[in-house]
C-alpha cells in the first residue's frame, strides 16, 4: 500500500531562547490510509509541533529547517499558503486538546461547522444546514436540532469535543490529526470519544494521527505507535511490539511508569481504632448566581458523606470531574466550611472551630495541592515557603529554616534549593517542595488532591513512590484524591467512589476493582482505556530514574 | 426580551437611582464647602451692592434656611424629578440642561463614533501588520495622541485650521444670524463640529486603537483561532469572523464606560471651541455657585454614566452569549 | 531578575525610561544648578527662543525665563504626578484588597462606594474639588488622587479575587497564617505587576490632568508648572506660539515616556503579551 | 449720510445672568440691556446730559426740587404708551427695591410725583450734587409699570423677554450661544436705529474671541473682552479700529486692597512702602500695552473733582525698604490674593508679588475664584488683594464709598473693605456730597484726597482704559459716556 503521508527528515527550528535548538529533528514516518498512528511522548517532546507542521499551522517565529512532508504529491512543508489552505479542513483536518477553548465562544455550533462547507464547497445555505445536522447526528450528539442553535459554553466538554470531531470530519478528509483530544475529558467521556473516533475512522477509512501521552489510550486504539523524546522519534512500530516489547530505553521507562490496572496484594492490616480522622454526614451545597431576580444554581457537592481514615493507610477518593472530591477534601482540612456534619480529628470535632481554636489542629492535617505551578508562591524562596508554616505556628526562624533543610533532604531535593525560587524548578521538583511544605508541620493526616495529575507519567511514578515511602516512614494517614483509576489501584489501600456528591461505593481497593458493586463504579472501570493491556503484570516501579536538574 | 431581562434592567435602574441619590447628597455637601455663595457672585458681577440686596437674593434662593432643611427640600424635589431653578437664569435647571444637552450629545456622540470607528480600524490594521512598519506608525501615532494634552491639541488645531488656513469655523455650533434650514443647517453644524469632535475624538481614537491592537493580538493566540485556521479559512475571514468579534469585547466595555464619562468630560473642548454644551454649563455654574444647576449637571451626567453602563452591559450580553444578565 | 532583563532588552521602554530619568534628574537638581526664581522678570517680554544665549528658550509675557520655568515646572509636574498616584494607590490598594480578599458584603459595600466615585464624571469632579478647596498643590494633588483611585481598587480587587483561591494562598491558610499576612505577603506581591503598570500610566494621566486644570485656571498660582505655563500662554498663542508649544511638548514627551515605560513593564511583567509560549 | 441696514455681531463676555437691567447691574446685562431699555438722559463723553426720554429738566433755586418733562408719543415694545407713571414706578417702587447703588442716592429723595402724564417732580431733603448724574440707563432704567406692578419682580416672566423703549427689541436668547436683538420699528427717535440686527455672541474662551474677530465673525469686541496681550495684535489688523472712549462715566480705577485692620498692612508705613515698591510703569506698559494712566490718588483724573497737586509715589524700592526698616517689619509673610477676572490680573498679581519680594516683603499667593474672592474681600480675610471700581462720574457716587468708615461693615466687597477709619476724612467726604455749589465741593474733595494719599488706605495702581476693538465698517460706534452700553442705537454700517 502506498503511504498517504510521508514525513521525511523533518526538522523544525525553535527561535533563539527556546527550550532547545530544534523542536523536532530528523523525524521520519509514514501514515497509511485507514490506520491509526499514535504519537506518544512526554510533554514538550515535539508531538504537537509535528502535527502543526503537517497542518501548516506553525507559529510565525518557528520555521521548518529541512525535510519534507509529502501528501498527495505536494510537499506540505513548503506549499504556498493559499494552496495549503485548500487542503486544510478539507483533505486534512485536526482536533485539538482543549474542547473548552477550541471553539469560538461567540458563534453558534451550526455556524462553526457550516463554515467548513462555506469555505471549501459551493453548497447552498439549506444544504449546509442539512449536512451540519446530519453530522451532529453522526457524532452522536443528543437533540441535534437544539445543538445547532447552541453556543459552545452551553455544551459539556464531551459534547464540544464531538462538535470538533463533526467539524473535522465534515468533508471526509483523508487524514485526521487529533492532538490529545481526550486528555481533558473524564474517563467515561474519553471512552465514548475514543469509540466514536474509531467508528468514524473505520466508516470513512480515514488515516488518523493520534497524539497522546496516555499509554492506556494507545493500547486501546493504535495500529502503530511512534514514540518521541526531546524532538526525536526514538521508536516506531506496531502497537503490540512497542507496548509489550519496547526497544528504546526511553520507551521502556515510559511504559514502566504506567501503573498496571491491578491492585497489588496488600497485607490487610487491622484498622486501628479509633480512626485518626472521621467524617460523618458531611454536606456542602454551593449556591451561585442567585440574586433576588434570578434563580440560583444549586450544586450539592458533598451530600451526606461519611468515612474514616486510619494511620498508615491510604484512602483513595475517586470519581469523575465535579463529583465532589475536592469539595470533600477541602472541607476536611477546613479550607471550606461544611454546611452540616461532623469532622473529627483524633476525636476532636473541628468542623466549626474558629480561626484561633483551629490553629493547633492546622498542623496535624495538611494538604498537597494539584498544580505544582500555582501552589508555590512565585515570589518566595523554597526555604521561605517551607519555613513559613512552622514560623506561623511560633517556631523561631532559625529552627524553621533548619527544618526546611532537613525536609528538602527528605524529599530528595538538593539543599541548595533552599534559596532558589519556584520558577527555577521542574514540575516534579516543585511537587516535592509542596510535599515538604505539608510535612513541615509533622502532620498526622495528609490530604493529596490530585497531587500527581499535572505531572508526566514518569514523574508521577516518582512522586507516588515518595509519598508511599514517607507514609510508611512517618506512619501518615493519606487521603488520596485522584481521577486516574490506574493510579488509585496502585497506591490505595481502600477507595471511595463518589458520584454527584454522594459516596456510591467504598471498600478495599482490590475488591472494588475486581468486583465492583455499584453500576457507576462498573462503568468507570469499564471506561479505563487499554484495560486489557497489562492487567496481569505486576507493578513495575520506576524508582532510580533521576530527574534532570532544572 | 424576556421578563427576566426586564426585571434585571429594572433592578439595575433602581440600584443606579440609589447611587445617584447618594451622589446628589454627597455633591450637595461638597458644593456647600466652597467659599462664597451665588448671591455674592451675582453681586460681585454687578459691581456694586449692599447687604440688603444680598439678603434679598439669599431669601429668593432659599439660602437663608438651615442647611439640613435645604437638603431635605432638594432631595424631596429631586425624587419628584424636579431639580430646582437656576439662580442666575431663573429657569428650571432641567430645561436649561436639556437646552444644552443636544449640543453635548452631538459633540460627544460624533467624537465617540469617530474614535470608535477610527480606533478599531487602526487597531485592526496594526494588529494585522504586527511588527511591520505600518504597525509601528499606527502605534507611535496613537501614543503621541494619547500623550498630548487635549486642550493643547485643540488650540493648535484652531490656530491652524481656522486662522491660518481659514477652512473651518473655530467656535460655536452654528453660524448665528444666518438662520439656515434643512441641508444648509446640517452642513453648517457639521462644519462647526469637525474641529471639536476631531480633537476630542483623537485621544479616544488612540485609546481604542491601542486597545484593539492588543486585544486582537491576544485573541489571535487563542485556541479557537487555530481551529478556524485548521478549517482552511482565509486569514481575512479568520480575522473578521473570529478574531475581531472576540477582540472587540473588551473594547465594548471600555467604550461603554467612556461614553458615559464623555458627557461630563467635554469641558475642555467645549471651552476652547465655545461649544454650548453642558460641560461648559457645569464649569460656569461652578464658578457662579449656581448650586442647583451644578448639582443638576452632575446628576444628569452621572445618570448618563449609569445609563450607559447598563446599555453597555446589555450590548455586551447580546454580543457575548456567555454572559447572562443577572446579578 | 527576569523582569529587569526583559525590560532592558526592550528598546522602546528603555527610551522611555531614559527620557523619564533625565526629566527626574532635571527636576531634582535642576533648580540648584539653575539659580534664580522662575518668576523673575529678566528680559523683555516675548523674546523668541534661540535668540539670546542667556535665555535659550526665550521669555514669556512678563519677560520671565522660559527655560527656568521649564526646569522648575518639571519638578512640580512630576511631583504632582507621582504623589497623586501614590495617594491613589494608598487608597485604592487597601480598598481593593479588602474587597477582593474578603468578598461577600465587605466587597459589596466597598465596591458600591467605588462605584459612586466612578459614576461621577471624573474630570468634572476634579475641577469641582480643586475649585472648592481653592487651587494649591495640595488640593490639585488630592483631587487628582481622588478621581484616579477607583480603577486601582477595581484592578486590585480583581487580582485578589482570582489570587485568593490560588493554591499557594490556600497553603498559607493551612499554615495558619493570619489574614493580614496572607494579604500582605502572599497575595499583594503577586498582584504587583499589573499595579505597577497601571501606576506608570496613572502618573502620565495625572500629569495631563494637572495641566488641564491649570489650563482652566485652576493651577496653584504660587508654583511654576508646565500646565501653568500653557495656561498663561494660551492668551498669547497668536503672538508667541512657542510659549504654549514648548511646555506642551514637555508634557507630551514626559507622558509619552511614561507610557512607553508602562508598556514595556506590561510586556515584561505580563508574559501573555510578549511571549509565544503557552505557559 | 448714515446708511440703514446690516447686522452687527458683538461679543458678550461673560454671558449675562439676565437682560433685566432693572434687577441686575452686571456689566454685560447693561451692555445688552442698554440697547433695549433707556434712561431719561444720555451723557456725552464730557458727562454732559442730553435729552432722551426726558426732553428737558430744571432745578429749583435751593437745589432741592427737580422737574423733568417727558417725551410724548413714546411706546413700549409691546405698544403701550410710556408715561410719567412708569417713571415714578420704576424709580420709587422697583429700583428702590432692587438697585442697591440707586438706593443709596435715593436716600436724598423725599418724594417723586407725577403731576401729569409727562411731568415728574423729585423733592430732595437737601441739595445732592451728583443727582443729575443718576439718569443713564444702567443706573436708572425706565421699566414698564403695566407689566411689573403688583408682581414678584424677580419672578416676572417678562424678565426673560424684556420690554423697554429702546432702539432694539429682544428677539431670542439661546443660552450659551447668542442673544439676538432686532431693530425697533417704532422707535421714538425718527430715523434710528440704522442697524437691522444685533447679535451678541457668547464665546467663553478669550483666545477664541480673538480668533472670531480675526476671522470676521465678530465686528465688535467691547473693552475687556479680549486679553490685553492680544490688543496690539488685533488692533493692527486691516479693518480693525480701536477706541478707548466710552468709559468716561465709569472711569474704572484699579488698586490694591490693603487690610488696614490687621497684619503688617495695618501700619501706614508698610502701606506707603507698598506704594513705593510698585513698578507701575512696568505694569502699564507690559500688562496694559500703555493704555490707561498711573493713578495718583483715589479720584480719577477725568473727574471734575480730581486734584492734580497731589504728591506722587514714584517707583522707589529704596524708600520702600527704608520705610519697612523704620517700622521694623519682621518678615511676616503677607497673603496676596489674585483677582479671578482674567489673565491680566493673574499676571499683575505675579508682578506685584515680584515687586514686593524685591523690597523684602514676603508674599504668599492665594488663589480663589469669583465667589471666594468676594467672600474673602468682604470678610476682610486677606492682606493684599486687587480690585477695580467704577467712579460713576462723581466722587460721591463712586469714590466715597471706599473710604467712609460708616461704610465699613463686613459683607460686601464694594464698600470700605480695607477697613480704613479716619473721622476727618469721613466728615469731608460726607459734606462734599451735599454742599452747593460745585466749587465748595471741589475744596472739600481736595482736602480729602491729600489726606488719603498720605494715609494710603489702598494702593492705587492705575486708571484703566479698556479699548474697544471693532471693525472699521462700523461707524459712530461710541458716542456716549457709557460707550457700548447704549451704542447701537446710533451706530451704522458703511456698506
Ligand atoms: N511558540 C513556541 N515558541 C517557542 N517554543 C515553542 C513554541 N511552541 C512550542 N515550543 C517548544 O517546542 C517544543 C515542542 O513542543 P510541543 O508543543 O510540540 O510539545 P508536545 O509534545 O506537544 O507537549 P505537550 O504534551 O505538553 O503538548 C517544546 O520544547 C516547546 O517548549
Ligand atoms: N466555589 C464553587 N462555587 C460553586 N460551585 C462549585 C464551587 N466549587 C465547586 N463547585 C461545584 O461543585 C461540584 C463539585 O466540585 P468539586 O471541585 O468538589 O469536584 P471534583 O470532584 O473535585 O472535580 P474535579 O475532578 O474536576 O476536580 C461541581 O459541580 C462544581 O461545579
Ligand atoms: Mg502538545
Ligand atoms: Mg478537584
Amino acid at each position: 500500500m502506498k503511504p498517504l503521508l510521508k514525513v521525511e527528515n523533518l526538522s523544525i527550528r525553535l527561535p533563539a531562547g527556546g527550550d532547545r535548538e530544534f523542536a523536532i529533528r530528523n523525524v521520519n514516518y509514514d501514515l497509511m490510509p485507514g490506520e491509526i498512528l499514535c504519537v506518544v511522548g512526554e510533554s514538550g517532546s515535539g508531538k504537537s509541533m509535528t502535527a502543526n507542521a503537517i497542518m501548516g499551522l506553525l507559529p510565525k517565529v518557528i520555521t521548518v529547517d529541512k525535510g519534507a512532508v509529502i501528501f498527495d504529491g505536494y510537499d506540505l512543508a513548503s506549499l504556498e499558503e493559499h494552496r495549503a489552505r485548500t487542503l486544510r479542513g478539507n483533505r486534512i483536518s485536526m482536533i485539538f486538546q482543549e474542547p473548552m477553548t477550541a471553539l469560538n465562544p461567540l458563534m453558534r455550533v451550526e455556524d462553526q461547522i457550516a463554515e467548513v462547507f462555506l469555505v471549501h464547497t459551493k453548497m447552498t445555505r439549506k444544504q449546509r444546514h442539512d449536512r451540519t445536522l446530519a453530522l451532529l447526528e453522526d457524532v452522536g450528539l443528543p437533540d441535534p436540532h437544539k445543538m445547532l442553535r447552541a453556543y459552545p459554553h452551553q455544551l459539556s466538554g464531551g459534547q464540544r469535543q464531538r462538535v470538533m470531531i463533526a467539524m473535522a470530519l465534515a468533508l471526509e478528509p483523508s487524514i485526521l490529526i487529533a492532538d490529545e483530544p481526550t486528555t481533558a475529558l473524564d474517563v467515561t467521556t474519553q471512552a465514548q470519544i475514543l469509540k466514536l473516533i474509531k467508528e468514524l475512522q473505520r466508516k470513512h477509512n480515514t488515516a488518523v494521527m493520534f497524539i497522546t501521552h496516555d499509554f492506556g489510550v494507545v493500547a486501546e486504539i493504535a495500529d502503530r505507535v511512534a514514540v518521541m523524546e526531546k524532538g526525536e522519534m526514538v521508536e516506531l512500530g506496531n502497537r503490540d511490539a512497542v507496548l509489550n516489547n519496547p526497544q528504546h530505553d526511553y520507551t521502556k521507562k515510559l511504559i514502566a511508569a504506567v501503573p498496571p490496572l491491578v491492585s497489588p496484594k496488600r497485607e490487610i492490616k487491622p484498622l486501628q481504632v479509633p480512626p485518626i480522622l472521621s467524617v460523618e454526614n458531611l454536606c456542602k451545597t454551593y449556591r451561585t448566581g442567585g440574586s433576588w431576580l434570578s434563580k440560583a444554581r444549586i450544586v450539592k457537592a458533598a451530600d451526606d458523606v461519611s468515612f474514616e481514615l486510619h494511620r498508615g493507610e491510604t484512602l483513595g477518593l475517586v470519581g469523575e470531574s465535579g463529583s465532589g472530591k475536592s469539595t470533600v477534601s477541602r472541607c476536611v482540612v477546613r479550607l471550606l466550611n461544611s454546611d452540616s456534619g461532623k469532622i473529627r480529628l483524633s476525636g476532636s470535632e473541628i468542623q466549626s472551630l474558629g480561626t484561633k481554636e483551629l490553629a493547633p489542629f492546622r498542623k496535624r492535617i495538611q494538604m498537597v495541592f494539584q498544580d505544582p505551578y500555582a501552589s508555590l508562591n512565585p515570589r518566595k524562596t523554597i526555604g521561605q515557603i517551607i519555613a513559613d508554616g512552622p514560623i506561623a505556628q511560633g517556631m523561631p526562624r532559625k529552627d524553621a529554616f533548619a527544618k526546611a533543610a532537613e525536609l528538602l533532604a527528605l524529599v530528595e531535593l538538593p539543599i541548595a534549593a533552599i534559596d532558589r525560587y519556584p520558577h527555577e524548578f521542574s514540575g516534579g521538583q516543585r511537587q516535592r517542595v509542596g510535599i515538604a511544605r505539608a510535612l513541615a508541620h509533622d502532620p498526622e493526616v495528609l490530604v493529596a488532591d490530585e497531587a500527581i495529575s499535572a505531572l508526566d507519567v514518569s514523574v508521577q511514578a516518582q512522586i507516588l513512590d515518595l509519598i508511599e515511602t514517607l507514609k510508611k516512614r512517618l506512619n501518615l494517614a493519606v487521603l488520596f484524591v485522584v481521577h486516574d483509576l490506574r493510579v488509585a489501584a496502585q497506591v490505595c489501600d481502600r477507595v471511595i467512589v463518589m458520584q454527584k456528591g454522594k459516596i456510591v461505593e467504598m471498600g478495599d481497593t482490590r475488591q472494588v476493582f475486581e468486583s465492583p458493586a455499584h453500576d457507576y463504579t462498573k462503568s468507570l472501570i469499564a471506561s479505563i482505556p487499554g484495560a486489557n493491556w497489562r492487567s496481569d503484570t505486576t507493578a513495575v516501579t520506576a524508582s532510580g530514574v533521576q530527574e534532570g536538574a532544572a | 426580551m424576556s421578563i427576566q431581562t426586564l426585571l434585571y434592567i429594572a433592578g439595575r435602574l433602581v440600584k443606579g437611582g440609589v447611587v445617584l441619590l447618594v451622589i446628589a447628597i454627597f455633591n450637595f455637601f461638597l458644593i456647600r464647602m466652597a467659599p462664597g455663595d451665588p448671591a455674592q457672585v451675582l453681586a460681585g458681577e454687578a459691581g456694586a451692592t449692599d447687604e440688603i440686596f444680598l439678603q434679598q437674593l439669599r431669601e429668593q434662593f432659599g439660602l437663608d434656611q438651615p442647611l439640613y432643611y435645604q437638603l431635605w427640600i432638594y432631595v424631596s424635589n429631586l425624587m419628584q424629578f424636579d431639580m430646582g431653578i437656576t439662580y442666575r437664569q431663573q429657569m428650571p435647571v432641567f430645561d436649561l440642561i436639556m437646552e444644552r444637552m443636544p449640543a453635548t450629545l452631538l459633540l460627544t456622540g460624533a467624537a465617540f463614533l469617530l474614535s470608535l470607528v477610527l480606533g478599531i480600524l487602526a487597531g485592526v490594521v496594526a494588529a494585522a501588520k504586527h511588527r511591520q512598519w505600518l504597525d509601528s506608525v499606527i502605534t507611535v501615532a496613537a501614543l503621541i495622541f494619547y500623550a498630548t494634552p487635549l486642550f493643547w491639541l485643540a488650540m493648535m488645531a484652531a490656530l491652524f485650521f481656522s486662522v491660518y488656513l481659514d477652512w473651518l469655523p473655530s467656535f460655536g455650533m452654528q453660524t448665528v444670524g444666518e438662520n439656515f434650514t434643512g441641508w444648509q443647517k446640517v452642513k453648517d453644524i457639521g462644519l462647526h463640529l469637525i474641529l471639536p469632535a476631531a480633537t476630542l475624538g483623537l485621544f479616544f481614537t488612540a485609546v481604542y486603537a491601542r486597545m484593539t491592537r492588543t486585544s486582537m493580538i491576544e485573541t489571535s493566540r487563542l485556541d479557537f483561532v487555530k481551529t478556524a485556521k485548521a478549517k482552511g479559512m482565509k486569514p481575512s475571514r479568520v480575522t473578521t469572523h473570529h478574531i475581531l468579534r472576540n477582540a472587540l469585547l473588551p473594547v465594548v466595555t471600555l467604550a461603554g464606560l467612556q461614553a458615559g464619562q464623555l458627557i461630563g468630560g467635554a469641558v475642555l473642548t467645549e471651552t476652547v471651541f465655545a461649544w454650548p454644551g453642558i460641560g461648559r454649563l457645569m464649569f460656569e455654574a461652578l464658578f457662579q455657585r449656581d448650586y442647583n444647576l451644578l448639582l443638576g449637571v452632575f446628576f444628569i451626567s452621572s445618570a448618563m454614566v449609569v445609563l450607559f453602563n447598563l446599555v453597555t452591559d446589555v450590548i455586551y450580553c447580546i454580543v457575548d452569549p456567555r454572559i447572562e444578565l443577572s446579578k | 531578575m527576569n523582569v529587569i532583563k526583559s525590560l532592558t532588552q526592550n528598546k522602546v521602554a528603555m527610551v522611555g525610561f531614559s527620557i523619564l530619568f533625565i526629566f527626574v534628574v532635571i527636576a531634582l537638581i535642576g533648580p540648584y544648578l539653575y539659580d534664580g526664581s522662575p518668576w523673575r522678570m529678566v528680559q523683555r517680554p516675548f523674546l523668541p527662543p534661540f535668540q539670546n544665549s542667556n535665555y535659550l528658550l526665550g521669555t514669556d509675557t512678563l519677560g520671565r525665563d522660559v527655560l527656568a520655568g521649564l526646569i522648575y515646572g518639571a519638578r512640580i509636574s512630576l511631583l504632582v504626578g507621582f504623589v497623586s498616584t501614590i495617594i491613589a494607590l494608598l487608597i485604592g490598594i487597601p480598598l481593593g484588597a479588602y474587597a477582593g480578599y474578603y468578598g461577600g458584603w465587605v466587597d459589596e459595600v466597598l465596591m458600591r462606594f467605588t462605584e459612586i466615585f466612578q459614576t461621577v464624571p471624573s474630570f468634572a469632579l476634579a475641577v469641582v474639588l480643586v475649585a472648592i478647596f481653592e487651587p494649591s498643590v495640595y488640593s490639585i494633588t488630592g483631587a487628582i488622587a481622588i478621581v484616579s483611585w477607583p480603577p486601582v481598587a477595581r484592578l486590585v480587587r480583581g487580582e485578589f479575587l482570582s489570587l485568593r483561591s490560588q493554591e499557594y494562598v490556600l497553603a498559607a491558610k493551612l499554615n495558619g497564617q493570619t489574614n493580614r499576612n496572607i494579604i500582605l505577603r502572599e497575595i499583594l506581591p503577586n498582584s504587583l505587576s499589573p499595579i505597577i503598570v497601571l501606576a506608570s500610566l496613572m502618573v502620565a494621566s495625572a500629569i495631563l490632568l494637572e495641566s488641564s486644570l491649570s489650563f482652566l485656571g485652576l493651577g496653584d498660582p504660587a508654583i511654576m508648572s508646565w500646565g501653568y505655563m500653557i495656561g498663561a500662554a494660551k492668551t498669547v498663542i497668536r503672538q508667541a506660539w512657542w510659549l504654549s508649544f514648548i511646555p506642551g511638548v514637555a508634557i507630551a514627551i514626559t507622558v509619552l515616556s511614561l507610557n512607553l515605560l508602562g508598556e514595556g513593564l506590561n510586556e515584561a511583567l505580563n508574559p501573555k503579551l510578549s511571549g509565544n509560549r503557552e505557559n | 449720510q448714515p446708511q440703514n441696514g446690516g447686522t452687527i455681531n458683538v461679543v458678550v463676555q461673560p454671558e449675562p445672568p439676565s437682560l433685566m437691567i432693572g434687577m441686575y447691574s452686571n456689566g454685560t446685562t447693561q451692555q445688552v440691556g442698554g440697547n433695549i431699555f433707556e434712561g431719561l438722559m444720555r451723557y456725552d463723553k464730557k458727562l454732559v446730559p442730553h435729552p432722551l426720554l426726558a426732553t428737558s429738566w430744571e432745578n429749583s433755586e435751593d437745589g432741592k426740587t427737580w422737574t423733568f418733562h417727558l417725551k410724548e408719543g413714546v411706546v413700549w415694545h409691546d405698544g403701550q404708551p410710556f408715561t410719567s407713571a412708569d417713571v415714578v414706578f420704576s424709580i420709587d417702587v422697583l429700583l428702590r427695591e432692587t438697585n442697591a447703588r440707586l438706593r443709596t442716592s435715593l436716600a436724598f429723595v423725599d418724594s417723586i410725583t407725577a403731576p401729569d402724564d409727562f411731568t415728574v417732580v423729585f423733592k430732595l431733603n437737601q441739595p445732592f450734587g451728583p443727582f443729575i448724574r443718576l439718569f443713564e440707563v444702567g443706573t436708572t432704567p425706565m421699566l414698564p409699570k403695566h407689566i411689573y406692578e403688583g408682581t414678584d419682580f424677580k419672578m416676572n416672566p417678562a424678565n426673560h423677554h424684556p420690554i423697554g423703549t429702546g432702539p432694539f427689541v429682544f428677539k431670542e436668547w439661546q443660552k450659551g450661544s447668542f442673544i439676538h436683538l432686532a431693530k425697533n420699528e417704532n422707535y421714538h427717535v425718527k430715523g434710528l436705529p440704522h442697524i437691522e440686527e444685533l447679535y451678541w455672541h457668547v464665546i467663553p474662551d478669550a483666545a477664541s474671541r480673538s480668533v472670531a474677530f480675526e476671522t470676521g465673525k465678530i465686528d465688535v469686541l467691547p473693552g475687556g473682552s479680549v486679553e490685553n496681550f492680544d490688543v496690539p495684535r488685533l488692533s493692527e489688523l486691516d479693518n480693525a479700529c480701536v477706541t478707548t472712549d466710552g468709559w468716561e462715566f465709569f472711569s474704572p480705577h484699579a488698586w490694591l486692597w490693603l487690610n488696614n485692620q490687621e497684619g503688617p498692612t495695618a501700619d501706614k508705613r508698610f502701606r506707603q512702602a507698598v506704594m513705593y515698591a510698585m513698578d507701575r510703569e512696568f505694569a502699564k506698559s507690559v500688562l496694559w500695552n500703555d493704555y490707561g494712566k498711573i493713578a495718583k490718588g483715589p479720584v480719577g483724573s477725568k473727574t471734575t473733582f480730581f486734584d492734580d497737586t497731589l504728591p506722587e509715589y514714584e517707583y522707589n524700592p529704596k524708600k520702600a525698604k527704608a520705610l519697612l526698616k523704620e517700622m521694623g517689619y519682621d518678615g511676616t509673610p503677607v497673603r496676596l490674593m489674585a483677582m479671578p477676572y482674567g489673565e491680566t490680573w493673574q499676571r499683575w498679581t505675579e508682578v506685584v508679588k515680584q515687586n514686593l519680594e524685591e523690597v523684602g516683603i514676603k508674599t504668599k499667593l492665594v488663589a480663589t475664584d469669583v465667589a471666594g474672592w468676594n467672600q474673602k474681600i468682604s470678610d476682610r480675610d486677606y492682606d493684599i488683594s486687587f480690585t477695580y471700581l467704577y467712579q460713576y462720574g462723581d466722587p460721591a457716587l463712586g469714590v466715597s464709598r471706599t473710604y467712609l468708615s460708616s461704610n465699613m461693615a463686613k459683607g460686601s466687597p464694594w464698600n470700605n473693605a480695607e477697613g480704613y477709619v479716619n473721622k476727618q476724612v469721613d466728615q469731608w467726604l460726607n459734606e462734599a456730597a451735599v454742599v452747593f455749589p460745585d466749587s465748595k465741593r471741589a475744596e472739600l474733595y481736595s482736602k480729602a484726597q491729600h489726606q488719603l494719599v498720605e494715609d494710603v488706605p489702598v494702593a492705587w495702581l492705575m486708571e484703566l482704559e479698556f479699548p474697544t476693538i471693532y471693525n472699521c465698517k462700523v461707524q459712530n460706534l461710541v458716542d456716549s459716556a457709557i460707550g457700548i452700553n447704549d451704542a447701537f442705537g446710533t451706530a451704522w454700517i458703511k456698506q
